[in-house]
C-alpha cells in the first residue's frame, strides 16, 4: 500500500468533499486506485487532480466512502495503483458528459474549451459546473432544480454532438447505456467509463468483468466499438457475492 | 520430424493441453471463462461454489506482493443455484469446465457435485483445502476421515470425474493423499496460509488477517507436494502453485503431475500466458528430445 | 528529542537491538560468528549442534531460487564435544551467542543443553523444527507431547534462558507452541518444506531431494504463524523467515515478535544488513513517532 | 543451474582431463563455479580457459572428479556461478606459482612474458609447463623426476622474486603457506588462491571461512596482506562435518 497525509478537504456539495494529498506519480485521466479505510473496507476510487498535488473527490455513498470523507487532513489515507486504462488523449473538441461522481473521473480532463454536460438528480449533485467556460457546459437534473429538467437524454439532444472530436463520459451504467444508445449510429468518437463492482483491482478476481473483460486491466474506459460487443453492458452485471442481476 | 502433441489425460478427461485455469481467478463470470478458454486454456476450473449465497470478505481481499498474492476473498460465490447459467456460457465454446465446490459435509459435498453435473460440467473439483474460510476449505481437508467420508460420497453420487483439491497447510499431505484416494485425480496445491501486515497503518493488509499464499512463492512448497504424494501413492496429480513459464509446468510434471493449474500468473502475464506456455513447452520437448509429454511425468522423481 | 533506542529483552536476554543472526547461517566456524558480531549483530545463534558428529548431505545442499534458498545441510556439526572453542572464539567480543541443539529425545536434547552451558553458551536453542533430516527436527517438532517433553526436560536441567524453535511443517503451529510453553521464547519460524527439480537434469537439485525453504518468499508465512501463536498464548517469541530489511522487521515485531532473527538475507546484502536495518529503524521510528519498539510488538494484531 | 554440453575433452596427465564447452559469460581468472554430477556432487571447480570456449581442468580426485572426467563429449555438464574475488589484473612482469591442479586456476593468467613455478609430487603431475615461453618455467618435483628436487621453497630460492611486480599462487595450503612465509618480508606483491571445504559457494554455510572470511564470496584470492591477519591460515581449518583440525 502507499500511504498519504491528507493536505486539505474540501466540501464541494452536500455529501462531496475532495481530499488533496501529495503523490510523486504518474496517472493519467481515467485511471483509478483502490483506497484503504483500515478497518473498515477498501474502494475504486478515480483521482480528479493529477498534478503534483492529487485528490479525490468523493462522494458520500456507504461504509468506506463515509469512513474516508471524515476524515481530516494530517490523517493517513492509503491506497494501491495507479490501474486501468485510461481514456485516449485527445486534441480537438471535447465534450465531457458526467453523471454524479462519475465527474470526478473527467475533472482532470476539463481544460480551456472542453464543453460539459453533467447529469445529477438534483441540483446539489452537478459537480464542477464553474470549472467550466461560462455557456460550455449544460445541465440536467432529474428533478428540475438546475438546468434542464430530465436525465441525460434531454441534454444530449441539445448537443450538435458530431461536431465533437472526442466525447468522455462518465457515470451510472444507466446513464452510460443511455449515452451510448444515443450515439452508437453517429459519427462520433466516444469512450465511456464504466463502473462495475471491484475487489482486486488487478484483474484475478473477476468481480469487475464484462464479457470476458476486465474492468480493472482492460477498462475502465472503452470505445464504442468494444462496447459494441459486450451484450452485459447495460443489461446484466455480477453482484458482490457473484450472483447475475439485470443492471437496475 | 515428430508431431510434438500436448494431448493431456486426466481421469477420463481428455484436454488439448496440460494447462488448465486455477479455481478462483477470473472464473465467477461465465463469459470470462469462455474467453480464457478461446484465448488457450485447455480447461477452467470455475471459482469455488458453495450451497447458499455467500458475499465472501470486505475488500483489501488481496495483498500483492511482487508476483506473489495473498488474498482472502473468502469463498463469495452465488450459490450453487445460480451458477448454471455461468456454466451454459462458458461451456458453449465446447472445452470442458470443471466445477469446483466447497461445503462442510459429505452430504452438502455430494449434492453440490450433482448440481454440478446437472449443470453440464465435465469434471468436479472438491475444493478441501481453502485457507482463509472457517468450517469449510483446510479444515474439513485437514481431518482424513472426513476428506475419505466426502470424496466415497461424491464418487457414489456422480458419474464426472472427481478431483480433490488440497491444502499444503497440513503436516502430512500424504496421509490426507491416501484419504481422498478414491479421486480420480488430486490437485495440489491449494495456497499456503500466510498473513500481511501494513506497518504504517499497523494492521493486517487483508480485512480477514489471514488469507492464502499464492505465486512463485509457493512453487517449491507445491512441488514438494506434489513430488511426495507422487512417490508415495502413485495418483493421478493435477499440479498448482506459483506456475509462470513452461519451466514450471515441466518441473511439476518431473514431480508426477500429468496436467497442471496456473492462477496467480495471469495477473502478470495476462490470458496470453496459456499460448506463450504451450509454444515454449513444444519448443522445450524439441530441444529435450521429448516425443510425449508422458515421457516426463514423474520422470525426477527419485526412488 | 527522545534517543532512540534499539535495546530489547527476550527472557533474561538483553540485546543490543532486536537483529539476531540466524541459526545455521555462517555461523560454524568461531571467527566467522565473532566478525558478525563485530559488524553489527546483537547476538549470533549457532549452526545446530547435535551429540555426534554427521557430515551432513553430499552437496548440493543449496539451491537459489532468485533471493530465495532451498537447503539441505543436512544438519552437518561436529558433535558437541567438538564445539566448546567455537564459542570461545566467539564469546570473546562479549556479545550473547546462542547455542542451538538438535537431537531425538528429551535426554539427547537436555545433555546438549548442559554442555552449551558449560561453554558460556548465552541462552540456547532448541531446534525443533529441520525439515529435511529424519528422526531429528520437524519429526521431533510435530508431536506436542514430545515438544512439551524435550522443553520441560531441559529447563529443568539449565539456567540460562531456552528459546524453543518450531516448525511451519504442521497442520497448527498454536498447538505445538502451546506444548512449547515452558520455553522463555518461541522462535517462528524455520523452513518450509519443498523441492527443487532441475529439468534439464530431470533430478531434484539437492542431494537429498527435499529441503527447506527461505527468505523472502517465506516471510508471511512466519509472520502468520508469529502473529497466529502471539494471539493464542502471549508468549515471547523471536520472529524468523525471509527478513531482509526494516520494514520485515517491523511486520514481524507488529505481528507479536520481540526480536528477530535473519538468515538467508546475508547472501544478498553481506553482513552490513544488521547496522544498515538499525539506521532504518531508527528513521522508522522518528518519522512514525515510535519511541520505544515495546509500543509496536503485536501492535498488527486485531483481537 | 547452467547446462552446457561437453564440446572436447583433452587428456592432459595420467589422473587429469580438460573439458570444454561453450558458456557466453564473462568469468575472471581466479573465478570458480559450482560443477554438479547430477546423482553423484558438487565440487568447486576453476576455470582454466576463460575464452569464449571455455573449460575445467580437473584432477581426478574422489567420487564427483571421476564422475566428471569420464564425461564424454555431447554429455551435459551443470554448474552454477561464477563465484568469488578473481585475480585482480595487474601489468608488468608477473610470475604464477602453482601446484598441483591449482595450475587449472592460473592458467588464465599465462600470458606472453610470464613466469612459472610449478610444484608436483611426480613429474606427470606437473601441468601447463609447455604454455610458457621457453625459459620462463621451472619446475619442481618431490621426487626428483623432473626438475628441480623438493618442494616448491627449492623453487622459490632460485627465483629473483623481488624482480617480479605480482606473483599469483594457487595449490594446497600447505605450499601456499610456505609460499607466504616465503614472501612476507619481501617487497612483493603476491595474491593467492586458498582452498577450502565448500559445500555452497554463495556465502552462507560457513564451510569455506577462515578468520571471518567467507573463501567463496572474499575469496578464494586473497593479498598478502589480508592473509597477515589470519590465524588459521596454514594452522587450522574446518572439516566437511565442521570440524577444527590441524591442517596438514
Ligand atoms: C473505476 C471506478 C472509479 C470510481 N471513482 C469514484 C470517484 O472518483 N468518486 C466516488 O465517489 N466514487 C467513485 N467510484 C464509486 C465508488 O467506488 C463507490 O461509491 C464505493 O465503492 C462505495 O463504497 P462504500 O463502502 O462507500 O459503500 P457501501 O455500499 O457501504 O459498499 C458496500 C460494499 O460494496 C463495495 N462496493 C460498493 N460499490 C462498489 C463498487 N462500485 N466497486 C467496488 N466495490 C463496491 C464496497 O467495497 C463495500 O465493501 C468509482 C468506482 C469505480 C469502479
Ligand atoms: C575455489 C576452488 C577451485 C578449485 N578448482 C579446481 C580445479 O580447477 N581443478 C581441480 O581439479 N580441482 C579444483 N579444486 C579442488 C576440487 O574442488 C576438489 O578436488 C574436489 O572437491 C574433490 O571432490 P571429489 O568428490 O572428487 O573428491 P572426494 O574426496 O570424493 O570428495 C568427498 C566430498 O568432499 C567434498 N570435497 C572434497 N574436497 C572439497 C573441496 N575442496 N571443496 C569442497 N568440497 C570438497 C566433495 O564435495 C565430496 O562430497 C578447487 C577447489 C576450490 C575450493
Ligand atoms: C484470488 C484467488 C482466489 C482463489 N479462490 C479459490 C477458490 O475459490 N477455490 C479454490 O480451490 N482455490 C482458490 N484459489 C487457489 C488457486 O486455485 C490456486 O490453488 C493457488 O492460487 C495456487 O496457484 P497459483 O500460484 O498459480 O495462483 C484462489 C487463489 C487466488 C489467488
Ligand atoms: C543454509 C541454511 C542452514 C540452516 N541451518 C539451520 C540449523 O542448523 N538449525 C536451525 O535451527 N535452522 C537452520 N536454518 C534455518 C534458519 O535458521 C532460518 O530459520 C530460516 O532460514 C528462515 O530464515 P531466513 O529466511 O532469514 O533465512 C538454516 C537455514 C539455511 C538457509
Ligand atoms: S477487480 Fe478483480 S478482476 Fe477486476
Ligand atoms: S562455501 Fe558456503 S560459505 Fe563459502
Amino acid at each position: 500500500m502507499i500511504h498519504a497525509d491528507i493536505i486539505r478537504k474540501e466540501k464541494i456539495s452536500p455529501t462531496v468533499f475532495t481530499l488533496y494529498f501529495h503523490w510523486n506519480a504518474t496517472v493519467l485521466p481515467g485511471q483509478f486506485v483502490m483506497v484503504w479505510a483500515p478497518g473498515t473496507g477498501e474502494i475504486p476510487m478515480s483521482l480528479s487532480h493529477l498534478g503534483k498535488e492529487k485528490a479525490f473527490t468523493i462522494k458520500n455513498y456507504g461504509q468506506t466512502s463515509d469512513k474516508l470523507i471524515n476524515l481530516e487532513p494530517g490523517e493517513r489515507i492509503f491506497f494501491r495503483g495507479p490501474y486501468g486504462r485510461p481514456f485516449s488523449a485527445s486534441k480537438g473538441k471535447t465534450l465531457l458528459i458526467g453523471g454524479g461522481s462519475g465527474m470526478a473521473s473527467l475533472h482532470p480532463l476539463i481544460k480551456i474549451g472542453s464543453s460539459g454536460l453533467i447529469a445529477a438528480r438534483t441540483k446539489d449533485e452537478l459537480l464542477f459546473m464553474d470549472e467550466f467556460e461560462a455557456g460550455k457546459v449544460i445541465a440536467t437534473t432529474d428533478d428540475g432544480s438546475f438546468g434542464i429538467k430530465g436525465n441525460v437524454l434531454a441534454g444530449l439532444k441539445q448537443l450538435d454532438l458530431e461536431s465533437f472530436d472526442m466525447i468522455y463520459a462518465c457515470g451510472p451504467e444507466i446513464m452510460l447505456y443511455s449515452v451510448y444508445n444515443h450515439l452508437k449510429d453517429m459519427k462520433v468518437d466516444a469512450e465511456l467509463s464504466l463502473e462495475r463492482m471491484m475487489k482486486c483491482g488487478i484483474g484475478v478476481c473477476d468481480s469487475c468483468s464484462i464479457n470476458g473483460f476486465q474492468l480493472c486491466m482492460d477498462g475502465p474506459t472503452f470505445t464504442m466499438d468494444q462496447l459494441r460487443y459486450m451484450n452485459e453492458f447495460g443489461s446484466e452485471k455480477l453482484t458482490f457475492s457473484g450472483k447475475r442481476v439485470k443492471v437496475p | 520430424m515428430p508431431e510434438y502433441s500436448l494431448i493431456s489425460r486426466i481421469g477420463s478427461l481428455k484436454l488439448e493441453s496440460p494447462l488448465i485455469l486455477a479455481s478462483g481467478i477470473l472464473d465467477e463470470n461465465g463469459y470470462t471463462m469462455k474467453r480464457i478458454l478461446e484465448e488457450g486454456a485447455a480447461a477452467v476450473v470455475t471459482k469455488s461454489i458453495g450451497s447458499v449465497e455467500r458475499p465472501g470478505f470486505t475488500p483489501p481481499v488481496v495483498a500483492e506482493m511482487d508476483d506473489d498474492l495473498l488474498n482472502a476473498i473468502g469463498l463469495s460465490n452465488p450459490g450453487i443455484d445460480h451458477f448454471g447459467g455461468e456454466i451454459f456460457i462458458a461451456r458453449s465454446i465446447g472445452k470442458p469446465v470443471i466445477g469446483s465446490i466447497f461445503g462442510a459435509t459429505a452430504e452438502e459435498f455430494s449434492s453440490l457435485a450433482s448440481k454440478m453435473q446437472s449443470y453440464g460440467a465435465d469434471a468436479v473439483e472438491l475444493n478441501l483445502s481453502c485457507p482463509h474460510v472457517k468450517g469449510v476449505g483446510s479444515e474439513v481437508g485437514s481431518d482424513p476421515a472426513l476428506v475419505e467420508e466426502i470424496v466415497g460420497e461424491v464418487k457414489s453420487k456422480v458419474s464426472i470425474p472427481v478431483f480433490a483439491k488440497l491444502t499444503p497447510n497440513v503436516t502430512d499431505v500424504v496421509a490426507i493423499a491416501k484419504a481422498a484416494s478414491r479421486a480420480d485425480a488430486l490437485v495440489l496445491i491449494n495456497t499456503v496460509r500466510a498473513i500481511h501486515i501494513d506497518i504504517y497503518a499497523r494492521k493486517p493488509t487483508l480485512s480477514n488477517a489471514y488469507g492464502g499464499l499464492s505465486g512463485p512463492a509457493i512453487k517449491p512448497i507445491g512441488v514438494r507436494a506434489v513430488y511426495d504424494v507422487y512417490k508415495e501413492t502413485g495418483k493421478e496429480i493435477i499440479g498448482c502453485g506459483g506456475i509462470s513459464g513452461f519451466e514450471d509446468v515441466m518441473e511439476y510434471m518431473m514431480a508426477g503431475a500429468r496436467a497442471v493449474e496456473i492462477g496467480t500468473a495471469l495477473k502478470t502475464s495476462g490470458r496470453s500466458i496459456f499460448d506463450r506456455i504451450k509454444k515454449d513447452i513444444i519448443s522445450f520437448m524439441k530441444s529435450e528430445r521429448i516425443e510425449s509429454l508422458e515421457e516426463i511425468i514423474g520422470a525426477g522423481v527419485s526412488r
